[in-house]
């Protein structure tokens, strides 16, 4: 196995890692506000994980390109959605939750 | 032609919606030129196939017209043309700017349905049909119609289903979806007796055979009256030719028990929308349940599958057509006059109303059966060839049937005699609107003289001989 | 073999699932649901058995299916606005059994 | 076929049945929804596996995307007719439809009466046979099959285009596409036609939003502009292309904007249409020179492809636009009486 493959395999492992960690949040986490921080973070750095561990595979610089567009595309739309969601759920009176 | 005519027309009813009127009638008129110059094209040459664009079955669409589809072509155009004038006459402009458009689709989908040889474009067609029935359904407004027009959308999206799965199954049994290429292939295999399940039970939902019959009447009776008699007169014929050409064509024949059970299907149907068409109040519901009886008769050429018994159905088909549309849009002007329909307020609407009422006569001669009018040759037809069968259940059955729709036609007349309790004011109905129905239920009386010609008709390029050699074959084993 | 069959099955299943439910359930947005999904199982169906071809590539089904896909979302459509209408009209999102008369 | 391959696959499927089952039985019809869509996604999956790329794209477009967007905002526009009769009692639980929640607990739930769990049983027990009978027939299917591979491969080099899906869709089978076109015409027409829908109701867009839109709708036009000129040859082509149109205009729809009354006339409904007209007129077009009704000369059908495509990425995307916005614009209505008005034939 090669340096890069390695790099590769540890990169996606990690950013499995991390989806599962959102996951496992979405699902235990007591309010809306704590699932949406857990889904959005988590998530959006497991992607970029992903993201560099496929860019190392890649061929061309058009497919890293491709690939980092994928990245900022949804972190754009996570950040905006998580956003709205959670303003929705400020105005119908959702209290954060507090021990 | 025929399918783009249509096309062109629907675009510029939605492009020019002030025009609709005089652009609707100019194209209902092209389309029906261009029937004759078919039926004219199809007496010199026999049977056409035609490619479009030009690849040819497998890989294209082929296009198909025989005699079969030759004559559901010319009695789309006929009662369709009848149908646009009464709808120019009925409709306000607010309506018409909807109706021109989705009514030029349906036709499109009819005339595409009855060309096509691919059972995938037919899959398409029936969709564009479907869901241009049900938005020319909601059109009335009013939660009955629309309520209606929901059942009736399911159900037609179900019946695609159904049908789409059948398809498939054929399709990757034998790598077509041309039906001329599927009968040459056919085999008995498990995939295509599921096929042949599915497809049956899915097109039957459509044409509404009892019991599947349930949405049928709601629908019909709660459309305007110009849409009901489309519903009736075409619409459910729409997916009933499908259903011929694959059980004429496509599946083996030679199975008779599933025919077997069609035919009790049908005669069930026959009574019991005769005895449910008695009860109703409503004039409406009365020839949507009339439509649910005149229906069943069609099955019952499935068990016989005589050449005679297809040609029965299919006479029986056109003429019902014709009388149903004259009848719907009878009852459309008495609707209009009266304000309602119920049967039993018709208030000497025979003096008042005589135009519509002798069209409604008329109609109902030609569903009864009685003599000289088209419905006496079909259902004297099928009742030859049940008694050349010796199947006399079937005859028996249909005898009964003509007896039910005589008793709650002459309900009808007899209330349109007498004065009623309740006086009401009458509107204005304008004499176009009486004078289409007349005309339409007078051809269905023509069509009993024409019937010589007619049948001659049907045998272009023999659409019935191959159900027929195939019964021979098995009565020969 | 491959997964070909897999896919014919779920397919099959989602069918039969979206049938039951087409039946069961009155209200309407859940029936245009189900309507579907039984579209989508047989879309899976119909491409799933395409890929016996293999290793060609049958297109055929697979423009089938987007016609359908097409058509399934302009049904969709025309029943999403045909419920509204009715809620508005009946105020209710169900099928009534009608009374005959 | 590795075991990995097998396990990822039997997973999917169950998955995908699994998800189909929490849809239809969930009794929040809003969790219905999203499920619903999560359950397109994963279907654009299972294209992905079955070597049909093209349609992953149509389903997570269209099938997905554009359903689920329509969906929700029927569920929307329910429930604000359902504040606005007053039948408010069962509303307090935020986006559940009211009067669905008691019939769905009667049927999934304790309170069943005999006889419907009776018809129930029965039911399942019919369709279990359905399904098992389908079972069989699909495995009693030769496990190869070309299908028409080769006659789609033979003739591929004198359709004009060289991803196959495109040379059915526009060439091979044109015709079923003019049809399907059609049909979306017809289902706007449908929609329009029943028009008196409820109220838009009023969303505050919100900064987010606006921003998001401002930033995606150039990318979403350029990203349709790509699928509809890449379709020739790879995957992608006109419905992909106008789904992603139809999603740009979603956004814009969302965010607030809406066209200038001038636009709503005419322009509109030609932007509807031009799509079949085109078609049409190429499908004719073609006749002339004595073909066949849509027989594309193999020296200029990809040409003639990628005319009839724009044109009718322009339709699609305008007409699912259309079809989500739902009414009818308003600057649109012909007063019956009134006939000189409007911006029709100026």
């Amino acid at each position: 196995m090669s340096m890069t493959e390695f790099l590769t395999l540890l990169l996606l492992i990690a950013g499995a890692f991390f989806y599962i960690a959102g996951t496992v949040g979405l699902l235990r986490f007591p309010d809306i506000y704590s699932r949406l921080h857990a889904l959005t973070k988590a998530d959006n750095l497991g992607l970029g994980l992903i993201i560099v561990g496929l860019a190392l595979q890649a061929d061309s610089l058009t497919v890293i390109f491709k690939l980092i567009l994928i990245w900022l595309l949804v972190l754009l739309a996570s950040a905006s959605v998580a956003h709205m969601v959670a303003r929705s759920a400020q105005q119908k009176g959702i209290k954060p939750w507090t021990r | 032609m025929l399918i783009v005519l249509p096309l062109i027309g629907t675009l510029l009813c939605f492009l020019l919606p002030r025009q609709v009127k005089a652009l609707g009638l100019m194209t209902a008129l092209a389309i029906a030129a261009s029937a004759v110059a078919l039926l004219w094209q199809l007496l010199q040459q026999g049977a056409m196939r035609y490619s479009v664009g030009g690849w040819g079955a497998p890989l294209g669409i082929d296009l198909y017209a025989d005699g079969l589809s030759l004559l559901m072509l010319l009695i789309t155009a006929t009662v369709g043309l009848a149908i646009s004038i009464y709808a120019n006459a009925a409709f306000k402009l607010d309506k018409l700017v909807h109706f021109w458009p989705l009514w030029l689709l349906l036709w499109t989908a009819l005339n595409a349905l009855f060309l096509s040889a691919d059972l995938f474009n037919l899959y398409v067609s029936l969709e564009l049909l479907g869901l241009s029935a049900v938005a020319l359904v909601a059109l009335a407004g009013g939660s009955a119609a629309l309520g209606a027009a929901m059942r009736y959308l399911l159900v037609s999206l179900l019946g695609s289903m159904l049908y789409l799965l059948g398809l498939a199954l054929l399709y990757h049994s034998f790598a077509s979806v041309d039906i001329a290429i599927l009968a040459q292939r056919m085999e008995s295999t498990p995939a295509v007796w599921a096929a042949m399940a599915l497809m049956t039970v899915g097109l039957l939902l459509k044409t509404a055979l009892f019991p599947l019959h349930f949405w049928l009447p709601p629908a019909h009776a709660n459309a305007p009256a110009a849409v009901s008699a489309l519903l009736s007169a075409l619409v459910v014929k729409g997916s009933f030719y499908i259903l011929l050409r694959l059980w004429l064509e496509v599946f083996p024949l030679s199975h008779a028990a599933p025919g077997q059970l069609l035919g009790l299907l049908g005669a069930a149907a026959i009574l019991w929308g005769g005895v449910q068409a008695l009860r109703q109040t409503r004039l409406k519901m009365l020839i949507a349940y009339s439509t649910v009886s005149q229906l069943g008769y069609l099955f019952i050429a499935f068990p016989l599958a005589t050449t005679m018994a297809w040609k029965g159905a299919m006479y029986l088909l056109l003429s019902h057509a014709l009388a149903k549309s004259a009848m719907f849009l009878a009852a459309g002007n008495l609707l209009l006059f009266g304000g309602h329909d119920r049967i039993t307020q018709l208030d000497r609407v025979a003096q008042r109303l005589p135009l519509t009422l002798a069209a409604f006569a008329l109609a109902g001669v030609s569903i009864i059966g009685l003599p000289i009018s088209g419905g006496f040759i079909g259902k004297w037809l099928l009742l030859t060839a049940a008694m050349q069968s010796g199947e006399w259940g079937w005859a028996v059955v249909m005898i009964l049937g003509s007896l039910l729709a005589a008793a709650y036609i002459f309900k009808v007349i007899g209330y349109a005699f007498t004065q009623a309790e309740v006086t009401h004011e009458a509107c204005e109905v304008s004499k176009t609107m009486g004078a289409t129905a007349f005309v339409l239920a007078l051809a269905a009386i023509v069509l009993g003289l024409i019937a010589p010609w007619l049948l001659a008709l049907m045998d272009i390029a023999e659409p019935f001989a191959m159900s027929s050699a195939a019964l021979n074959a098995g009565a020969a084993a | 073999m491959n997964n070909a069959y897999l896919y014919a099955l779920t397919g099959i299943v989602l069918f039969t699932l979206g049938l039951y439910a087409l039946i069961i359930y009155s209200h309407l947005l859940r029936k245009i649901l189900a309507i579907n999904i039984m579209a989508s199982g047989v879309f899976l169906q119909l491409v799933a058995l395409s890929t016996r071809a293999r290793p060609l590539l049958d297109a055929v089904p697979h423009a089938m299916v987007i016609t359908g896909i097409v058509v399934a979302v302009s049904a969709t459509a025309l029943a999403l606005a045909l419920m509204l209408r009715l809620r508005d009209a009946s105020g209710s999102a169900e099928l009534i059994e009608e009374s005959t008369e | 076929m590795t075991l990995l391959q097998w396990a990822f696959d039997g997973l999917l499927g169950i998955t995908l049945i699994w998800l189909a089952w929490r849809t239809l039985a969930s009794a929040d019809l809003f969790k219905a929804i999203v499920l619903f869509i999560a359950f397109g996604l994963l279907m654009s999956l299972a294209w992905v596996r079955l070597n049909a790329p093209d349609i992953a794209l149509a389903e997570a477009a269209i099938g997905a995307g554009l359903t689920g967007a329509l969906l929700l905002v029927a569920l929307a526009r329910l429930n604000v007719v359902a504040a606005q009769t007053g039948d408010i009692e069962s509303n307090t639980k935020q986006i559940s439809a009211p009067e669905d929640s008691a019939r769905t607990t009667a049927v999934v739930g304790q309170g069943v009466s005999n006889k419907h769990n009776l018809f129930q049983y029965f039911l399942v027990l019919m369709l279990s046979a359905v399904a098992a009978g389908l079972a069989y027939a699909v495995l009693s299917l030769p496990s190869e099959a070309p299908g028409l591979s080769r006659d789609v491969a033979e003739n591929l080099n004198v359709s004009g285009v060289s991803n196959p899906v495109t040379a059915v869709l526009l060439n091979f089978r044109g015709y079923d596409t003019l049809l399907e076109m059609a049909v979306l015409l017809l289902a706007l027409l449908g929609v329009w036609s029943l028009n008196r829908l409820p109220e838009q109701y009023e969303s505050s867009p919100g900064l987010v939003l606006d921003m998001l839109s401002r930033l995606l709708v150039p990318l979403l036009l350029l990203v349709a502009g790509y699928l509809l000129w890449v379709g020739s040859r790879a995957p992608g082509g006109a419905f992909q292309a106008g789904s992603v149109l139809a999603a740009a205009g979603v956004l814009l729809l969302l965010a607030g904007w809406r066209p200038a009354a001038r636009f709503l006339g005419w322009p509109l409904r030609f932007a509807l249409i031009i799509g079949l007209a085109v078609f049409v007129s190429v499908a004719l077009l073609m006749m002339l020179p004595g073909g066949q009704l849509l027989q594309l000369p193999p020296a200029f059908a990809g040409a003639l492809i990628l005319l009839i495509e724009t044109a009718a990425t322009l339709s699609i995307g305008v007409t699912l636009a259309a079809l989500f916005y739902g009414s009818r614009p308003r600057s649109e209505q012909i007063p019956p009486h009134h006939t000189g008005s409007g911006g029709e034939n100026e």
